[in-house]
């Protein structure tokens, strides 16, 4: 009847987190043309130079250099292109599994329910980081093999949302009367039981776009992230770890990425479950 | 005159919603006499649960603004009550039945809990004492084996069983003052007859006075001596049952009529009000049914018609009423 | 009820086995940990004959039975870079990573519960605001990153506090705090929502309508049916801070199981991994098992289930 | 075992029982009465007191050479000192003959003879203690030979200079008692004759050393020493700064200057491992084959400013792949000369250079910024490349099959002894992982190796390190420097070896 937040002020929270949303993606897409330098080239005498607006610090290096001299504004928006790509494709990934898993536990019940469902439990009773660390300790890092995990941590979220929706989809009127009609099984499933599913995966999509970036930060801290020619926001993190107190700007810049990123995924988050369905679990 | 046991003069209750007002009730006057029954009619949204809540002051108040001349229940200004007198009301002068038991029982607390709980604050009994009158209650509103049910929760009952013990949490201060808002529309049809009965019976016992809300005008029929109709937050009539139900005098109440599901009218004569009701964020000058009457003329379109007296007894708000007024 | 708890029970044990049984194919389908125990130069008779003293030479089903028969036991096997029993190991690790993971779980009780209960009575005020924007941030921040600042500000700059190390009650302020501060993010937020979805329940009206006491509306009717989502989400939260803190424990070189663990995954010693990851899975499930009684005694619905 | 197990059982009580106060209330490390003890910090943690599991210099073989003792010390030049052995000589080709002090005791009681030598060397040679334990292997010891109870033989199968090196590394434990005793619990409970012995040791987090009353030598300066497990490196400088560490072990050069305090110093010195990006011969880039290509890459990168801005000028460029001081003094670092490079580049047919793939592991710290800043130095010269992070298991197993895609950051032979440092190159070694293959190397080396004289092997080691050096199989970059912090309350002169001797710290 009447909602629990004026509607205007859950929409501007909405928007605030699409902008940055849009913002990072934008920086992502047009890298070489905001960057104004390489994000690789090194100039060992220009190392760590402050950002611009401290003392030291010159415009040609807005936001500082790093270690090795290279540009950090450069790297930053650059690093937006790894951050975003790994998060995008490890929710995509996630939801791709999940979303499967969920519908194909949710429509067929029995024994095929019971045997995901467990899956769903061993999965969860894993403690991911641990699980992480030792897949890529033990196949190596790199971005795929950490879309790999992290999709692999998240495809539960999805499994569980959608098995639950598809379930109550289920019992609905249309989807009987298709059934009675003698549409083919994958036809009921593709017209009528995945639309249906698709708000709360949108949802748990937003907030795993989120924790996938941040999870990318805490496993590169750890020495088993995304290491590659072009740095990702984790890499820089912990690539400038050591500087925390000589050189702040080299963890404080992409940890100030990341954390607006993770801001937005999750403004977006919450405001997609507002619009979609109020009670959906998280 | 005695003393009034609801008196409501030109209230309005206005949501606000991202900047937009929403006018739910809108200059509503009603006057009740102890022991009276009203049945509180209308469509959904059309004010008639808003405008009884407001008069327990059960809104809430950070979205809803609540004006009024007068808001007296018992003769007590309620727009002026602090908490505790607010408290102090609620239960021992006028108590609310909700429309959905399922939802309005708290499923962590025992029935019995539930029921007491008014007793042990305005009576101030001990809790052992509260059990036992909350099993008398229960009897009294007829729930079988009630010693066994105090202990059970909600979600052990059936739902006529429940709003059974809605009604035993209500009655249990014996108010002056009792309001039920749709308490049949979530249940059986065959279960809605023995509650309608069932509160019928205590009301005609105790003699408290009662506001039954509904959409259904030909439940009312045995149930209210007199009738409000309410359309877009505002009352369009107020008549006795007999006269309403005989010569209704606003259109919409003849619509409504008309629409009603009775046993002695065919099915195929049943007719909808062609239509539906307009935006409660809209605040016409016009006469708010106008779009949907069959009568209405231009000035219907460019003037609100006031609630008037038509004839001794009735009020009704339309410029062109059916019935004639009576003296 | 007893029906219940048996099957809760079969499902644990059905998953630790899931568990253990996935920990023990990818440990062992991948690398070899002869090559990161033996030094750079050591001969090949010599690694070969490690490899046979460790038992690696078996087929990969006969080690996972073995490793089940002892560890139903008890038995985790030996670790195989440090040669002594895993069990011994983890045991001796477990007070310091509960130490901790209690702090942290009462600290964030301490701070989300209060603080989301009175955001949601204050909802859409100031408070409300920057109480719900500080967790949204705080949720965002990596969590290493609060910890090395907490480090910087309260044991470098101001020296009220230990770096790092396990000792008394000052060691645990600045892990705990660390900890707490990300799981107090997520369970205000929650405690918030939850909050305001029962405040806006029919029957917290009712209660009112009862003329009952605001005291006791919030009380009776309202915190304990918000609390019930709060439990799984703190059960969950505290499960990983039992088998999750890796990051805070290497920070604060706490002698955590956590960082036995990330050792252990770097040095490839599979028992050890192992014998941790059944343990934070046995723990996963026990703390699950522990909330589903919490359930049965706060939400009378649940005996049905 | 067993009382540690009671121990984390009755803790565990306390927290079952919810009594938030008691847990949060667990008692601070005990200090013994007098001065505080020296605290030092290293990133892991001890893993073994098993005198015959030692795997690293640092912490657990500093822990470990201090309980225990060897027959011969290193000291910090290489050269051998006597420790239980008083005196040696050699009786023939291959046999050592060592005379044993006879004052020693270990902590339980037990005598120490040559009979508790051959017990100890004995059970080194048996799994899983041999895949540790180089000293049979290196030397080719075959007997042990008890002459009489303070006297003793060890017999070689071929002639070997390396024997003196390798016993600094076996240590003496009490024989009755390691024979006895589980190995589980021998790697809790370590009974030795060192300068210290165990006082407490809770895993992952500190070991207390105490000094042991009846050491035979000189007592220590430091009564009482904890070893500290601190993982994060601004952790442990941060321990530093705050006084409540004393020596901090594993500080990257470019950090350095954070280190000095009013209460701390920085300490640097030139570490022995080699640093170098390794080039692999065989691998998916055949110009690598060329030594002008070879030469070319080491003349295109700037190594002395690298050490400059890098490294923080801590340590120097490599000069031959021989430590000091028995490189070849005439061999010289290659300049940084990008013209000449190319003109090298150009002679072998590279003039537009090639695609080239740089690999490097987590096991040396800076991998990734050394890797970064040799691409940005060939990029100049047409060589792009591709930088590739490997996981340290996979990384060592390429490196043993020599299987490495391009070049690679690699350090090898932490040590000084020319003939163990020249046998890495020889054609088909397992730690040859370029592929480099020179018979007339392994000739030199080889003939090296068997020559007792000590003038003669010298010319010939000299012989060969130049053949290496211009065959340039590694891009030669510079000797990994160390990095200590020292608080200002204690002395010690730090080894370039990483090993610490807290018997020799000094609290002021």
């Amino acid at each position: 009847m009447i909602r629990a937040q004026p509607f205007l002020r859950r929409n501007a929270l909405g928007l605030i987190g699409l902008t940055i949303l849009f913002v990072a993606v934008a920086c992502a897409l047009a890298a070489p043309y905001v960057a104004p330098y390489s994000p690789t080239s090194i100039s060992l005498v220009a190392r760590m130079k402050p950002p611009a607006w401290i003392e030291g610090g010159s415009l040609s290096h807005l936001l500082g250099t790093d270690n090795l001299g290279r540009d950090i504004l450069s790297r930053v928006v650059h690093g937006a292109r790894i951050s975003l790509a790994v998060g995008f494709a490890a929710v995509i990934l996630g939801a791709l599994i999940g979303s499967t898993i969920g519908i194909l536990a949710g429509y067929f019940g029995g024994w095929i329910d019971s045997g995901l469902s467990f899956l769903i439990d061993v999965q969860l009773s894993f403690p991911f980081t641990l699980l992480a660390i030792f897949l890529l300790a033990t196949f190596g890092g790199g971005f795929w093999p950490v879309v790999l995990v992290l999709a692999l941590a998240t495809w539960v979220n999805y499994a569980r949302v959608v098995r639950g929706k598809v379930m109550s989809v289920k019992g609905q009127d249309f989807v009987h009367a298709a059934q009675t009609v003698g549409v083919p099984t994958l036809g009921i499933l593709r017209h009528h039981i995945l639309p249906n599913a698709v708000s709360p995966i949108i949802v748990v999509a937003s907030f795993s776009m989120a924790q996938a970036i941040l999870t990318e930060a805490a496993l590169s801290f750890l020495g088993v992230g995304v290491d590659g020619s072009n740095p990702s926001w984790g890499t820089m993190l912990n690539d400038g770890r050591s500087y925390l107190q000589s050189a702040w700007w080299l963890t404080a810049m992409p940890g100030i990425a990341i954390a607006l990123t993770v801001l937005g995924g999750n403004l977006c988050g919450d405001w997609l479950q507002d619009r979609f369905d109020p009670r959906l679990a998280r | 005159m005695t003393q009034a046991v609801l008196d409501i003069e030109n209230l309005s209750v206005t949501f606000r919603r991202g900047g937009v007002p929403v006018r739910a009730v809108r200059d509503v006057s009603l006057r009740m006499a102890p022991g009276e029954v009203v049945g509180l009619v209308g469509e959904s949204g059309s004010g008639k649960s808003v405008a009884m809540m407001s008069a327990m002051r059960l809104l809430d108040e950070k979205r809803a603004e609540i004006a009024a001349k007068r808001l007296d229940v018992d003769g007590r200004p309620v727009g002026g009550l602090g908490r505790r007198g607010l408290e102090a009301l609620r239960g021992p002068v006028v108590s609310y039945i909700f429309q959905d038991p399922a939802t309005a029982l708290n499923p962590l607390l025992t029935v019995g809990w539930q029921i007491g709980e008014g007793l042990r604050r305005h009576r101030g009994l001990s809790r052992e004492a509260a059990r036992r009158e909350a099993v008398a209650l229960l009897a009294k509103v007829g729930v079988p084996a009630p010693e066994r049910r105090v202990r059970q929760f909600p979600h052990q009952l059936s739902g006529g069983m429940r709003q059974r013990v809605m009604i035993a949490m209500a009655l249990s201060l014996a108010p002056k003052l009792l309001i039920a808002d749709e308490p049949t529309t979530a249940l059986d049809v065959t279960v809605q007859a023995e509650i309608v009965r069932l509160v019928q019976g205590i009301q005609a016992a105790e003699g408290m006075a009662m506001v039954w809300v509904t959409h259904d005008l030909a439940l009312l029929a045995r149930l209210a001596r007199r009738i409000v109709v309410m359309y877009a937050g505002r009352i369009v009539e107020d008549a006795p049952a007999d006269r309403l139900y005989a010569a209704p005098a606003h259109p919409y109440t003849a619509g409504l009529l008309a629409s009603t599901s009775r046993l002695d009218v065919a099915f195929a004569d049943q007719k909808p009000i062609p239509g539906s009701p307009p935006d409660p964020a809209l605040d016409p000058v016009s006469c708010a049914f106008a779009p949907r009457c069959f009568r209405a003329s231009e000035r219907c379109r460019a003037e609100r018609p006031e609630l008037l007296a038509h004839g001794g007894r009735r009020r009704v708000a339309c410029f062109h009423p059916l019935a004639e007024a009576e003296p | 009820m007893s029906r219940y708890l048996a099957k809760r029970l079969f499902m644990a044990v059905l998953v630790l086995f899931g568990v253990s049984f996935a920990t023990f194919i990818v440990g062992h389908l991948t690398g070899d940990p002869v090559a990161l125990m033996a030094p750079e130069n050591a001969p090949q008779e010599a690694k070969d004959e490690l490899r046979r003293h460790l038992g690696l030479d078996q087929p990969l089903l006969t080690q996972y039975a073995r490793f089940v028969g002892r560890a139903l036991t008890g038995d985790l096997g030996h670790s195989f870079v440090q040669g002594t029993s895993v069990a011994g190991l983890v045991a001796e690790r477990l007070p310091a990573t509960l130490q901790l993971a209690f702090a942290g779980f009462v600290l964030s009780l301490l701070i989300a519960i209060p603080l989301g209960i009175i955001v949601a009575l204050k909802r859409n005020t100031v408070w409300d605001f920057v109480v719900t924007a500080l967790a949204m941030v705080g949720q965002s921040a990596p969590g290493f990153w609060i910890g090395l600042m907490l480090i910087a500000v309260f044991a470098v700059e101001l020296r009220l506090l230990p770096v790092s190390g396990y000792g008394g009650f000052a060691y645990l302020v600045l892990p705990a705090i660390t900890l707490a501060l990300q799981s107090a993010a997520r369970l205000t937020r929650l405690v918030r929502a939850s909050m305001l979805e029962v405040l806006g329940a029919d029957y917290v009206r009712t209660a009112r309508s009862k003329g009952l006491r605001e005291r006791a509306v919030l009380v009776v009717h309202t915190l304990r049916n918000a609390m019930i989502p709060v439990v799984t989400m703190a059960g969950l939260e505290f499960a990983e801070l039992v088998s999750g803190a890796f990051i805070t424990e290497t920070i604060f070189a706490w002698p955590g199981v956590g960082r036995l663990a990330v050792t252990a995954v770097y040095q490839r010693d599979f028992p050890l991994v192992q014998g941790v990851v059944l343990f934070a899975a046995f723990a996963f499930v026990l703390i699950n098992l522990l909330v589903d009684l919490l359930y049965v005694a706060i939400d009378p619905r649940v005996k049905l289930a | 075992m067993t009382s540690m197990r009671g121990a984390w059982t009755r803790r565990l009580f306390l927290f079952t029982s919810l009594t938030v106060a008691a847990a949060l209330g667990a008692p601070a490390a005990g200090h013994a009465q007098g001065a505080p003890p020296v605290v030092i910090a290293s990133s892991e943690d001890v893993i073994s007191l098993d005198p015959h599991l030692l795997d690293s210099n640092n912490p657990t073989g500093s822990v470990i050479w201090s309980i225990f003792d060897s027959l011969v010390r290193r000291a910090p030049d290489g050269s051998p000192v006597p420790r239980l052995a008083t005196s040696w000589e050699r009786v023939d080709d291959v046999t050592w003959r060592f005379k044993l002090r006879d004052d020693v005791t270990f902590t339980n009681g037990e005598p120490f003879n040559a009979e508790a030598v051959k017990v100890n060397f004995a059970r080194m040679d048996t799994a899983p203690f041999n895949t540790l334990q180089q000293l049979h292997d290196q030397t080719g010891l075959k007997e042990v030979r008890v002459v009489d109870d303070y006297t003793i033989d060890l017999v070689t199968e071929a002639p070997t200079v390396n024997m003196l090196y390798w016993l600094a590394e076996a240590f003496i434990a009490a024989p009755k008692y390691i024979t006895d005793t589980p190995p589980d619990e021998a790697a809790v409970k370590p009974v030795g004759s060192g300068p210290y012995k165990l006082g407490s040791w809770s895993r992952g987090d500190r070991l207390t050393l105490v000094a042991n009353e009846s050491y035979w030598g000189e007592q220590p300066s430091a009564k009482e020493v904890v070893f500290r497990a601190i993982p994060e490196m601004s952790s442990r400088i941060n321990e530093l700064k705050a006084g409540t560490v004393d020596v901090v072990v594993g500080i990257t050069p470019d950090v350095a200057g954070e280190v000095t305090s009013d209460v701390s110093d920085v300490v640097m010195n030139e570490g022995l491992r080699k640093m170098h990006m390794g080039i692999s011969l065989n691998g998916e880039q055949p110009a690598l084959k060329d030594p002008k290509v070879r030469q070319a890459l080491n003349h295109a990168v700037d190594v002395p400013l690298m050490i400059e801005q890098l490294l923080g000028g801590s340590t120097s460029q490599l000069t031959s792949i021989v430590n000091p001081p028995n490189n070849n003094p005439a061999l010289k670092p290659f300049a940084y000369d990008p013209e000449k490079a190319k003109a090298l580049l150009a002679e072998a047919g590279f003039a537009d250079g090639f695609p080239l793939t740089i690999q490097y592991s987590t096991r040396f710290a800076g991998g990734k910024e050394v890797s970064e800043v040799v691409a940005s130095f060939l990029e100049p010269l047409g060589i792009t490349s591709t930088i590739e992070a490997v996981e340290l298991g996979q990384f060592r197993k390429e490196l043993s099959a020599a299987s490495l895609k391009g070049i690679y950051f690699q350090g090898w032979a932490a040590l000084i002894n020319p003939s163990v440092e020249l046998v890495i190159l020889t054609c088909g070694h397992v730690d040859n992982s370029s592929g480099y293959c020179n018979p007339d190397y392994d000739k030199l080396v080889k003939e090296a190796s068997q020559t007792l004289d000590d003038e003669k092997r010298k010319a010939l080691e000299f012989q060969a390190q130049e053949i290496v050096w211009n065959d340039a199989p590694w891009l030669y970059l510079w000797r990994l420097p160390n990095v200590f912090g020292i608080s200002k309350r204690v002395a010690y002169d730090f080894r370039a070896d990483n090993y610490l001797e807290p018997y020799l710290i000094t609290v002021k």
